[in-house]
């Protein structure tokens, strides 16, 4: 099986959600994150204190599927969270050994 | 010779709106001699600089925060700042000119629909100057008449904005506000509240303003918000309130001082005002819960938003009536204003497909017209109202719904040339990136939170 | 006949509360020639019309930020919807019989306890009608009188919810405070501030609702937290206050308030008024401070917390005293309640294991009592209080040890009545499920905060 | 013998601060008949009591929420108890001393400096006692006006608090409070507004306070804040305000309550409160809009911060002139003193270096130097203020001048004495730990937010 | 060593901090997270606007255990966090490959 | 290519993503956390009722970075994020499989 980290715009997320429901991903876990990278942040002034984040709201995403699925999925989120300008964020794959479902104990792919 | 200043007339009959004289009162309070000269009571003159206080204290922080916690957190600095910035333009706009305009003496232009510029800067005003009351020989300083009605006009453009925030430029809301202000408000606050004036010589109802204020407000936010068209993501979009705790603060804070606006609106501190008072209290309570048991009957749940939104549509609703009415009609008003309110929110706008953002037309506009005609109804002696015995429905029916079509005509089209005013200059709308990333990162350069 | 209205008596004499004359003040004010009949000074309507605002402000925003902020996030609507919606019920019933069964005239009913219907849907009640004061010959107009108690009952029942916020459900809210305000507040009013009421008769000291407002709702508050229950989780689980920031922003507009609740109860805009007020300003300050000082001494930080608790507790051991005791006298009363509720609340809740979530009863039940019976104290004229030179300390402290002893029986006999009927129709407590996920989302389909 | 208690002297002329008598007003409402003792009106009780009231609520809730929103969460509910224990503390020495060396009978002290101890403990006041206003034969109550200068106190010492949040210490802020209201704020109220006061005698104008609160809290804050030294961080870590949204409110409640504060200081609900009305919401807005029109022409956005931050530099700005200008002075005053402070806050601060937490140097101080030196330029009859025909401004100007520069320096060096003092007591500042963790864990063991 | 990811009911921390106590775990990183899956969030309406979220609040926590510890480990959690109900949330295992203690400098085993 | 993890003192992420920079790490993404472990949280008492938290507030910093940089990413971190004290922290290394950047569908080590 496989981690697919997504890192997205905010406003991207409801589409990437879609997308991945279409190639079949059910179930997902989302984290408000802050971004550094090339996507400068706003600049902003407090009674004269000028602040320049460099940090930016992102949204990460993370999806555990079956390994064969996962190059699926990683489309699924470039073609749904891709804006064209910079800051559109990360997928990253990792490998994972094993998920089990709380509720049912049920393990591998079958609890995902 | 409108407003009487420096030296009051002592025969000073009912001056402004329409309002019963309350003889009764007048007898007990007025001094058993024979008064050559108006006086000023100096507990009429406290009660209105309170009443004075606390409409500004519905504006800010009242509205701001009732506005700004129904909007996106993103947008809240934008939301409050413009309301905010406009009160302070109304203000401002005010002592140069508007009250001339509006209360004013008489001038080269029709004085049906507007005053004259002869108090323009406050010609002639001085501390001692004096403005009459609905009681004859009584006055209350003219400074505090001023400040008074300065901040109607604030508060009246500030509702506005409720249909158009989240994506209105900060520079498009100022222009229109001057433009809006000068064109619809002055002439429609003449034409209800000065004598002379269209609606106030046609004997039209609008104790506290529902006219004025909420009709106009509430329509021209319609309008304004289908000018400017929907947010970005409306309506499919999950735009949920993003602080309902400060809606319920504003809407408390909007209570409480909408006493000032209403029972100040007696401009004395006497039986009309505890009149006003008691309906205000009333009508709203029956509002907020009515509102909570509309959505009951809808099948869903009774929530806080609809607790507060039948609190203002109440207050809405009861501000025409506020003396106009008995306690009980003015329960069966807000009860029927909230009602009413509830469709106009969750059915007739989804259907229309317009985005009034914060409902200023559904709640405002709405809650205002069931005000202004219920008012008629409501006034009548055999349903508790205030109404001499010879009191013809039919007829004041008429001269209300008059006065509200022409009012809502006058608003629809001031609003649509202050609109296109505003546009011309500043652009109107703000740009898709900064309305996607929040009005406050982009107007103003802040954030609203920072945790 | 116990309100004059319309026609005022003009010997009315003393006519509610436990209140010295001042005859030093009555003197200084009233018309140096003989009055013939009662007359209103818009000063008095003026300040009483204000100090009903302010009554007002208290609940919302006031109450509902003070409670609210101690409560989790996911209940943070509910308890402001409870409180508010309560409220408004109260101001309903308040003008349909309340106020009739309060201070209306007398009937069949036993008049010691409770009075009758005759002014139910305020019969007779006009613009022109008039209630007294505590000095003869001084009236307000009756509306104004109605409007300011009715905001005491809405304060009232609000309060006692605090002890069973975030699990009682809204429909239980709503008919327990039907049927509370029916059985225990009304008649408690009554005997309170009615002429001919027991405790009125009896001269209990209680200048602005100590028994009736504060031990009322404390003791209904303890008694209904123990038949309800404990929270899920309670007290192991954290339950932090999800926001001290609203907390303290409630505390402020709570002191704000107070002034309309103590200051107003003088009912005149006058020296009374005044003493109430300057003892409101010091008792709470003391005790604001002494709550920090018992946390210090108990070797713990004085908290934020502290502060606003202490706050609250002095307001609520001075409402009784307000105006009958000097400054110092008020001083040592807010420091001794305050350091008597700090050990309620940190040292006797935990023991006894009951879960009163907010405090109701360790703030306003302890402190209501701390006040009732320390008025007899700082009431004494050596102490610096208004006694008259002959004041026997002794009597008086039975006789507000019987008031209080009687109010604690009568609301916990009524709060187990109302209780049982509620539950009876509503089932009385959410499920667990709503309740583990918030009664926001449960109860009303809202979330509070959504950032 | 200064303030009339009990026996009011009938020839009372104008006794405290300085504002001209408004002759006319005083002719129309004084009654006709020669009075041979001083009276109380009811409605300037009432005034006095809300006002009063309103300045209560500018400190708690007001200042508490403009300066804790402008901190960092995790020294929120420091910022806010800080706050709210020192204006508990100054009502406190109020009564024991503080209002008897500002306002009671000469001693054997230089009275030109400060009181004597003759009224400690409020020696003699009863509900009975008169204080004196401005206009002869009229009175209040002087617990009306213990309770209102009071409060003027209080807002003082808590105002200064803004430079040091954030690092000070509880127990520091606690003594350094004591010291300094008895060395600074009590002589400088007493010179300013007691008759044989320093300031009083020469004829210096200051309505409202604009030298005792503001220009005096202002240079103590900065004064403070030097000795203290800077926050860790400072000035290149982000410290952004946490809740701007909180700062708004607190800026619409200082709004609000200023009136209390502006309007109230006339002392009588005349045309004399009027004009400080008009004046306060006037110079406000413009002062409000041009702050944010000097971010623009410096290139910046016009942000919601500044227009909060210009609002509260023009109500400073227009303390001493409230009653001492014309509304159109007074508009040019309130942008004039935006500009400024404008300039004070972002440039001069960040070039000299020191850090004032939350401006209250900045705004306070130098707000209120250009108010004390533009009410001598806008009190011209010439530029429509109510000075007399032979008004000589540049006399004038010396005057406030001096009143000024002597407050400066009886400022700073009276904070140094009671820095000094505190610091050696207490350690004056938190340790870095407690720093970086925050005030609300490390001083109260709180945090002000649970979500 | 391994990464034990397990996403979990809020109301559960608690218990499951607990439950990992008795398995000698020591330390984890907990994160407020939205969860997308089987479990349907509750529908919220504001003025006759609907939002059926679909975003249940969760907490994810990460414990980072030796190899071997880590089956007992995914068994404390799955019978402390399991409800029975829907929405009980996965554990997911992952490999790690390096670990430090920032303080000491200490590496892998000793680090946690 | 490599994923590190690092759990460090809020205050201390000026300090590492200077230190970060500085290695030639650019892009980076940060979550607030609730750390457990030795470090006790503060004592908070609200009306007498105790609650001694063990949560302490951390910030959590994931970098991917190829695999030859990431011993020079751990050291910049260690090295920056340390004061010491208890609670430093500690930082985890992780495999990455792919990494895809979503603007471009560059893969790899060209999409970090
Ligand atoms: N090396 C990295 N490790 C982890 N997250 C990263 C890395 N580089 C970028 N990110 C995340 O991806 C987001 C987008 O990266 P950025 O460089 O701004 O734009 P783009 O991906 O379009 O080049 C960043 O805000 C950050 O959250
Ligand atoms: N494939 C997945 N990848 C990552 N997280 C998942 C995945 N599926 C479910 N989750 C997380 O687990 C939570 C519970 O899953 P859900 O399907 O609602 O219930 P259950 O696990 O009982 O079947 C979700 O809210 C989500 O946070
Ligand atoms: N086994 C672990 N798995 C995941 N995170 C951990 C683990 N142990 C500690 N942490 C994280 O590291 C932080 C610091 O650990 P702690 O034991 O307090 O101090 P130190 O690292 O200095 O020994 C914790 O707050 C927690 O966030």
């Amino acid at each position: 099986m496989k981690l697919v980290i997504a890192i997205i715009k905010p406003f991207k997320l409801d589409d990437v959600r879609e997308a991945l429901t279409e190639v079949g991903v059910a179930g997902m876990t989302v984290t408000e994150v802050k971004g550094f990278g090339r996507q400068k942040g706003q600049t902003e002034i407090y009674r004269g204190a000028e602040y320049s984040t460099n940090m930016v709201p992102k949204i990460k995403i993370e999806i555990v599927c079956a390994s064969d699925v996962a190059p699926r999925v990683v489309e699924a989120v470039q073609a749904s969270a891709n804006t064209g300008a910079i800051g559109d964020g990360k997928i990253f794959v990792l490998d994972v050994g094993q998920a089990v479902r709380i509720r049912t104990g049920e393990t591998d792919e079958t609890a995902l | 010779m409108k407003l009487p200043t420096g030296l009051a007339i002592a025969a000073g009959t009912t001056f402004f709106a329409a309002l019963p004289a309350w003889a009764q009162d007048a007898a007990l309070q007025a001094p058993a001699a024979a008064a050559p000269a108006a006086t000023v009571d100096k507990g009429d003159t406290a009660w209105m600089m309170i009443s004075t206080v606390l409409v500004l204290a519905m504006i800010l922080p009242g509205l701001a925060l009732f506005y700004g916690g129904l909007a996106r957190a993103k947008n809240m600095l934008s939301v409050m700042t413009q309301i905010g910035a406009v009160a302070c333009l109304a203000m401002l706009i005010w002592v140069i000119y508007g009250y001339s305009l509006a209360f004013g003496p008489e001038s080269a232009l029709p004085s049906k629909f507007i005053a004259g510029f002869g108090k323009a800067f406050l010609a002639g005003v001085t501390p001692a100057s004096q403005a009459a009351t609905f009681t004859a020989g009584v006055e209350i300083p003219e400074y505090v008449f001023i400040c008074f009605q300065m901040t109607f006009a604030a508060i009246t453009i500030a509702l506005v904005l409720g249909s158009v925030v989240e994506r209105i430029k900060f520079s498009a809301v100022m222009l229109f506000a001057l433009v809006w202000l000068t064109i619809v408000y002055f002439p429609i606050a003449h034409m209800v509240w000065a004598t002379g004036g269209w609606f106030f010589d046609m004997g039209a109802l609008d104790f506290a303003g529902g006219t004025v204020v909420h009709i106009n407000a509430g329509v021209s936010a319609l309008v304004l918000a289908m000018l400017i068209g929907k947010r970005i993501g409306y309506p499919t979009e999950r735009m949920a309130p993003h602080s309902l705790t400060l809606t319920m603060v504003g809407t408390g804070l909007l209570w409480v001082g909408w006493f000032g606006f209403n029972a100040g609106s007696a401009l004395e501190a006497n039986g009309s005002a505890a009149l006003a008072m008691i309906n205000t209290f009333v009508a709203t309570a029956s509002a907020g819960l009515f509102w909570m048991l509309a959505e009951r009957f809808s099948g869903h749940k009774g929530s806080a938003l609809g607790f507060c939104s039948g609190i203002i549509a109440g207050l809405v609703a009861v501000t025409p009536a506020a003396g106009n009415s008995g306690p009980f009609g003015a329960i069966v008003l807000g009860a029927v204003a909230s009602i009413v309110c509830y469709f106009a929110v969750t059915v007739l706008k989804p259907k229309l497909g317009y985005d009034d953002s914060l409902d200023a037309f559904g709640i405002h506009g709405v809650g205002g017209m069931v005000g202004a005609i219920g008012t008629a109804i409501v006034y009548a002696p055999s349903l508790g109202g205030p109404g001499a015995a010879d009191y013809d429905m039919g007829a004041k029916l008429g001269v209300q719904l008059l006065a509200v079509v022409v009012t809502i005509a006058w608003a629809a089209i001031g609003t649509t040339i202050a609109f296109f005013i505003a546009k011309a200059v500043t652009g109107g709308r703000v740009s898709p990136e900064v309305e996607i990333e929040g009005l406050d990162l982009g107007e103003h350069g802040e954030r609203a939170y920072n945790y």
